[in-house]
């Protein structure tokens, strides 16, 4: 068994409300510092050893993202 | 970077520039360098290919919409007519009310819930516009077969997109429709709908008047959103497109428009706009250029104080740009304080970009040099104009001819129950909670009728009980098999559906969605549309407001279904009086008004039995309707009846489960003597509904029906206790329990997509 | 005449319908604003639903911080009687004023619908118009309204009568042990997922059952209110 | 200017409805070998070169994540 992660960022030409709101956030809250903030989704897959990469980059490609907004990284942990 | 000045287009006469690209044809852009008297810089060029773009500037449909305006019904209640963002209806007591239609459909197909999402964000844009609040959403829905795999992908989604952006809006959602059909399975149908309510004298227009007043840009910043997807997400099929060269879709920031709405209510409160004029399909090419067009006629803007998300946009990037939930308005320099003062407490963004001016021109700088000149009329009113070749396509009368007459219909009792339970858990027919149930409809708090219920009602005042009620409605089977009769048919259903639950049908939207307008047969079903729809609309009184056109809806060269959606709002003065759809009282008489023909053409029947669609829709008749709904609206009025509930898809057999069904009550019906049991149960002749009507109501109710010559006929009585749907014809009978009905209506979406 | 705060944040959107709860069950509704410190001497305070900053983070992870908070989570601990409505109770969640947190339906879709719920606890000052047991319904609409705790957390709840509400007929959104509202250990704050106050007229929403939860005013006797000559409620919570 | 990345998840003890989802589609789908995923934040911040990992800890406790229903880990990249 391995773990794979899969992390899930929106394009960065896309729009990303809720990375805004918390930059908003942050300054209300008087947190100096914090430039920009992306909110992504990240996926810990349990895979057994035999699978390889490129299982997972189909996975993320279909079901995971949408490369139409999103791009993804892979790493094993 | 090099940007494009006007001074150097005049330079360089002969710099070959991309309009092919941008979607604009030879002689478009021939026209546009007449225009000017030189070639455009790259930013007019953007500006004039979004705003000539089909999707902006109508230039295939425009010709044949005219008749919306030519034929149009004489009535007191249009305050605003069409050509604005959308047309104002007086409600009464000083309510105006705005309410609009618009297509979202091929976002919908490339990311199904930003897609969906969006589109609603659009519409409620252009209801704010006119300076209402928003009051409740509606959505008409079309998806490919419930089997196909990719409707498992798009139809979760685009459900989940409606609900997502509505919901955080906090506008119920009130009603809509879900329908299935292979055409739509690689072009989906989103159309959105919203409604609003003002005060008559609070109503806004989108033009810049007054030179020396101020254009300020607030909402979102500007971002490289969608970018030319205006006109070429909007305009163009992408069914060859592959994934790397997909176009880029929006995302929308529900909670920006939320604020933006609130902040805008406000300053509406405060008169603080001389106009005002949302950012939608072509940005701000769009805002700038009709703003200008519709007021005093020119306009300065500093392009560079547009505030932007991502630094590196070029000024063309920043014309075409789609990013949502922005918006722009004229200021006069005395109220401009107070502008900025409501938007900071809503922590709004807001920036001066420009001002009105009487040159005629729009003129935009760019790091101090102008790289825009042109006359705004010429890209927001004076776009192409195409008298597209029709032509009747070579199938129709093959299609019209084989009308199904020798299809087996089932005779006995258990061939009937049989086909009744398959009718009601088909695709079309099937409760559509699985969607519904997604949409917050309670919010706000004067929900008084929405789905399942015919139309959605909403109450405007709570001191009066004046109301409203909105219903959309398309059917593209019959569109496809006489769209003349299709147009009408939606229209006709839509009416009725308000009627149905005693509100007065007063004005219409309309979303016409279809393929190819470079296709004859195409334009040929468009053009019968509109006349069908224009024609009607004069027949019954009920002036067109306001709508859209969704063009290119096809995969390859395979258009979808011709799919006019309609939707028509009434006015109810009391909501306390409306009609609900269920039955509940225990020995209330069901009565069926109107008449019954053995019409198939195009029926469910035929299609989820037969899997066919021949012969011609059924007829309509616009006199019936009008005097069919001014029964139930009296009936609604002077306390005759207890329910009622239209008759559409499915027929008899169909609106008697619904209305079992909502009021969790059993009925026991007897077929009229001598009736064909199977027409009489699941014909679709339009022109019909079922009533309740209590004991002690019931001369009453047949004087009523008598005199105005509106055919009627007992069929039953609603039996609370006894839990089953019971018919009986001739000397035979069925029954169905309850239970039995209710798992087969409302289990088939949830099996497919939970 | 009892006055009630309504909270707005940027993105409530059920606020317009609280104060109109609380006018039918005739109270003063006063408009409390996200960023103003103040309370205005109100004798009770209800969160509205809604998406509180878009509650795209977390739901009620931003309003949690803004400024009224601040106020409203010191007149809470001094006994104030507080409602949080669905976004109000993550809100509450949030602020740590209630146990537990709320998290995405397990079904994974908004679900609005009318619901069954049981009364458990009828002694807060907002339940106090309902008997233990009772069973209303009222609408329920949210995403995120699935109720988790650790199991201490939940027996403790249980044991203290702490459980104010709990679904029936069915488990909507995953909630443990079907709890549908809570309450603090005093019992003057209240976070109940379902809304009552979309159920306080004939006419709109899914009935009046919801109409009692705004009707347990003049104040609940454990809050030394600004004005205390004000009859106390008898049936106080019970902790 | 440095990029931290915050990565959130459930506690294991939290269901995960949506890793659920995505085990079942995979199923449905045919792919095999996955026997687990769960869904989790992920957040990239930009930040100052001066803000250091306690700030950035404290940004996670309580605003990023809620300790009652989820933990995070904190990386630079
Ligand atoms: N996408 C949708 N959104 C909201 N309501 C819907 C949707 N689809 C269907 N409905 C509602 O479900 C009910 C049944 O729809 P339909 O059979 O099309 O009604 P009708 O035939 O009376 O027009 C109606 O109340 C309709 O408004
Ligand atoms: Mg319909």
């Amino acid at each position: 068994m391995a773990r794979v992660v899969v992390d899930v960022v929106l394009k960065p030409e896309i729009l990303d409300p809720q990375g805004q709101a918390i930059v908003g956030a942050l300054g209300r809250l008087g947190v100096e510092g914090v430039t920009s903030v992306r909110q992504g989704k990240h996926f810990e897959l349990e895979v057994d050893d035999n699978v390889q990469d490129d299982a997972v980059a189909k996975i993320a490609d279909t079901l995971l993202s949408n490369p139409v907004i999103e791009n993804y990284t892979i790493s094993r942990k | 970077m090099n940007v494009d000045t006007v001074e150097n287009a005049e330079r360089t006469p002969e710099q070959p520039q991309p309009f092919a690209e941008l979607g604009l044809a030879e002689d478009e852009y021939a026209r546009i360098r007449e225009i000017l008297g030189r070639r455009p810089t790259s930013s007019e060029l953007a500006i004039y290919s979004v705003m000539w773009s089909e999707h902006c500037s109508y230039k295939s449909s425009r010709l044949h919409l005219k008749q919306f305006g030519e034929k149009v019904p004489k009535t007191d209640t249009l305050l605003v007519g069409m050509g604005e963002n959308a047309g104002v209806v007086d409600a009464g007591d000083g309510w105006a009310v705005t309410f609009k239609i618009e297509s979202h459909n091929h976002p919908s197909y490339v990311e199904p819930y930003q897609g969906a999402a969006t589109g609603v964000g659009g519409i409620v844009r252009d209801i704010l516009t006119m300076g209402a609040r928003p009051v409740a959403v509606m959505d008409s829905l079309r998806f490919g077969g419930l089997d196909a795999p990719d409707t498992r992908r798009v139809l979760p989604g685009v459900v989940a997109g409606v609900g997502g952006y509505g919901n955080c809006l906090g506008l119920p959602n009130i009603g809509g429709e879900v329908y299935f059909d292979d055409s739509y399975l690689g072009n989906p149908l989103v159309n959105a709908l919203c409604v609003g309510v003002m005060r008559t004298d609070g109503i806004k227009l989108a033009k810049a008047d007054g030179p020396g007043n101020l254009v300020v840009l607030f909402g979102a910043r500007t971002g490289g959103d969608g970018i030319g997807g205006a006109s070429v997400l909007a305009s163009a099929t992408f069914d060859e497109t592959g994934p790397a060269k997909r176009p880029s879709v929006q995302v929308g920031d529900p909670f920006a428009e939320k604020v933006l709405i609130e902040c805008c209510l406000e300053i509406f409160a405060a008169d603080l706009v001389v106009g005002i004029q949302d950012l939608g399909a072509a940005g701000l090419s769009c805002a700038t250029t009709e703003l200008a067009a519709a007021g005093a006629g020119g306009m300065d803007v500093d392009l560079d104080r547009a505030p932007l998300r991502d630094a590196s946009l070029v000024p063309e990037e920043i014309l075409m740009s789609e990013s949502q939930e922005r918006m722009m308005a004229v200021v006069t320099p005395e109220n401009l304080d107070g502008f900025l003062a409501i938007c900071a407490k809503w922590d709004v963004l807001a920036t001066v970009i420009g001002t009105v001016t009487d040159s005629g021109r729009l003129r935009m700088r760019w790091h101090g040099e102008t790289i825009v000149d042109l006359p705004p009329r010429t890209a927001a009113l004076e776009g192409p104009l195409y008298r597209r070749p029709v032509e009747r396509p070579l199938d129709q009368d093959a299609l019209n001819e084989h009308d199904g007459h020798a299809l087996p219909r089932p005779r006995d009792a258990a061939g009937l129950r049989d086909t009744l339970l398959r009718l009601i858990a088909s695709a079309n027919l099937a409760d559509k909670s699985w969607v519904t149930d997604q949409y917050d409809r309670f919010v706000l708090g004067n929900t008084v009728l929405a789905q399942p219920e015919d139309a959605g009602m909403i109450r405007l005042d709570e001191s009066t009980n004046r109301g409203l009620a909105i219903s959309v409605d398309g059917n593209g089977r019959y569109t496809r098999l006489e769209p003349y009769v299709g147009a009408q048919l939606a229209l006709a259903e839509a009416y009725r559906n308000v009627a149905t639950t005693g509100a007065r049908p007063l004005a219409v939207t309309n979303c016409l969605n279809f393929g190819s307008p470079e296709d004859p047969a195409v334009m040929w079903q468009f053009t019968e549309a509109v006349r069908g729809l224009a024609d009607g609309c004069l027949a019954l009184g009920t002036p067109v407001t306001g709508g859209n056109v969704s063009f290119y809806n096809q995969t390859g060269t395979t258009p979808i279904l011709p799919t006019p959606v309609i939707g028509v709002l009434g006015v109810i003065d009391d909501v306390t009086r409306r009609t609900p759809q269920g039955f509940t009282t225990d020995g209330a008489l069901i009565y069926l008004l109107g008449d019954t023909r053995d019409e198939f053409g195009g029926s469910e029947w035929a299609h989820v039995v037969h899997g066919y669609l021949g012969g011609l829709p059924p007829a309509v008749d616009l006199e019936r309707e009008k005097l069919l709904a001014d029964v139930l609206i009296n009936c609604s009025r002077d306390g005759l009846i207890d329910s009622a509930h239209d008759l559409a898809e499915g027929g008899l057999a169909q609106a008697l489960v619904e209305s079992c069904l909502r009021g969790d009550s059993g009925a026991r019906v007897v077929l009229p003597e001598g009736a064909d049991a199977f027409v009489t149960l699941f014909s679709e002749s339009p022109g019909r509904a079922i009533v309740s009507v209590p004991r002690s109501e019931e001369v009453r109710f047949t004087d009523m029906c008598t005199a105005r010559g509106l055919p009627h006929v007992r069929i039953g009585v609603v039996d609370v206790l006894d839990a089953r749907l019971a018919v009986h014809f001739g000397s035979d009978a069925f029954d169905v329990p309850l239970r039995e009905l209710r798992r087969a209506w409302t289990s088939t979406l949830p099996a497919h997509f939970d | 005449m009892p006055r009630i705060g309504v909270v707005t944040f940027p993105g409530s959107l059920d606020d317009r319908d609280a104060a109109r709860a609380v006018r039918i069950a005739g109270a003063e509704a006063v408009p409390l604003w996200h960023a103003d410190p103040w309370l205005y001497e109100v004798d009770a305070v209800i969160l509205p639903g809604g998406f509180s900053y878009g509650d795209y983070l977390r739901c009620g992870a931003i309003a949690r911080f803004s400024p009224v908070m601040e106020s409203v989570i010191g007149a809470a601990r001094d006994g104030m009687p507080v409602l949080g409505i669905c976004n109000g109770f993550q809100v509450l969640c949030e602020s740590h004023l209630l146990p537990g947190a709320l998290v995405r339906n397990d079904h994974r879709k908004f679900i609005c619908k009318e619901q069954l719920l049981r009364i458990e606890n009828a002694h807060t000052p907002w339940t106090s118009n309902y008997r233990n047991g009772q069973e209303i319904v009222i609408p329920l609409k949210n995403g995120e309204g699935g109720f988790v705790a650790d199991q201490h957390t939940l027996d403790e709840l249980e044991a203290n009568g702490r459980v104010v509400a709990r679904y029936l007929d069915g488990n909507p959104n995953g909630s443990y042990r079907d709890i549908a509202g809570i309450c603090n250990e005093a019992g003057n704050v209240v976070g109940l997922m379902p809304h009552p106050e979309h159920a306080v007229e004939a006419l709109t929403g899914s009935g009046t059952d919801g109409l009692g939860f705004f009707l347990g005013f003049p104040p609940f006797s454990g809050a030394d209110g600004p004005d205390s000559s004000r009859s106390k409620v008898e049936s106080g919570a019970q902790a």
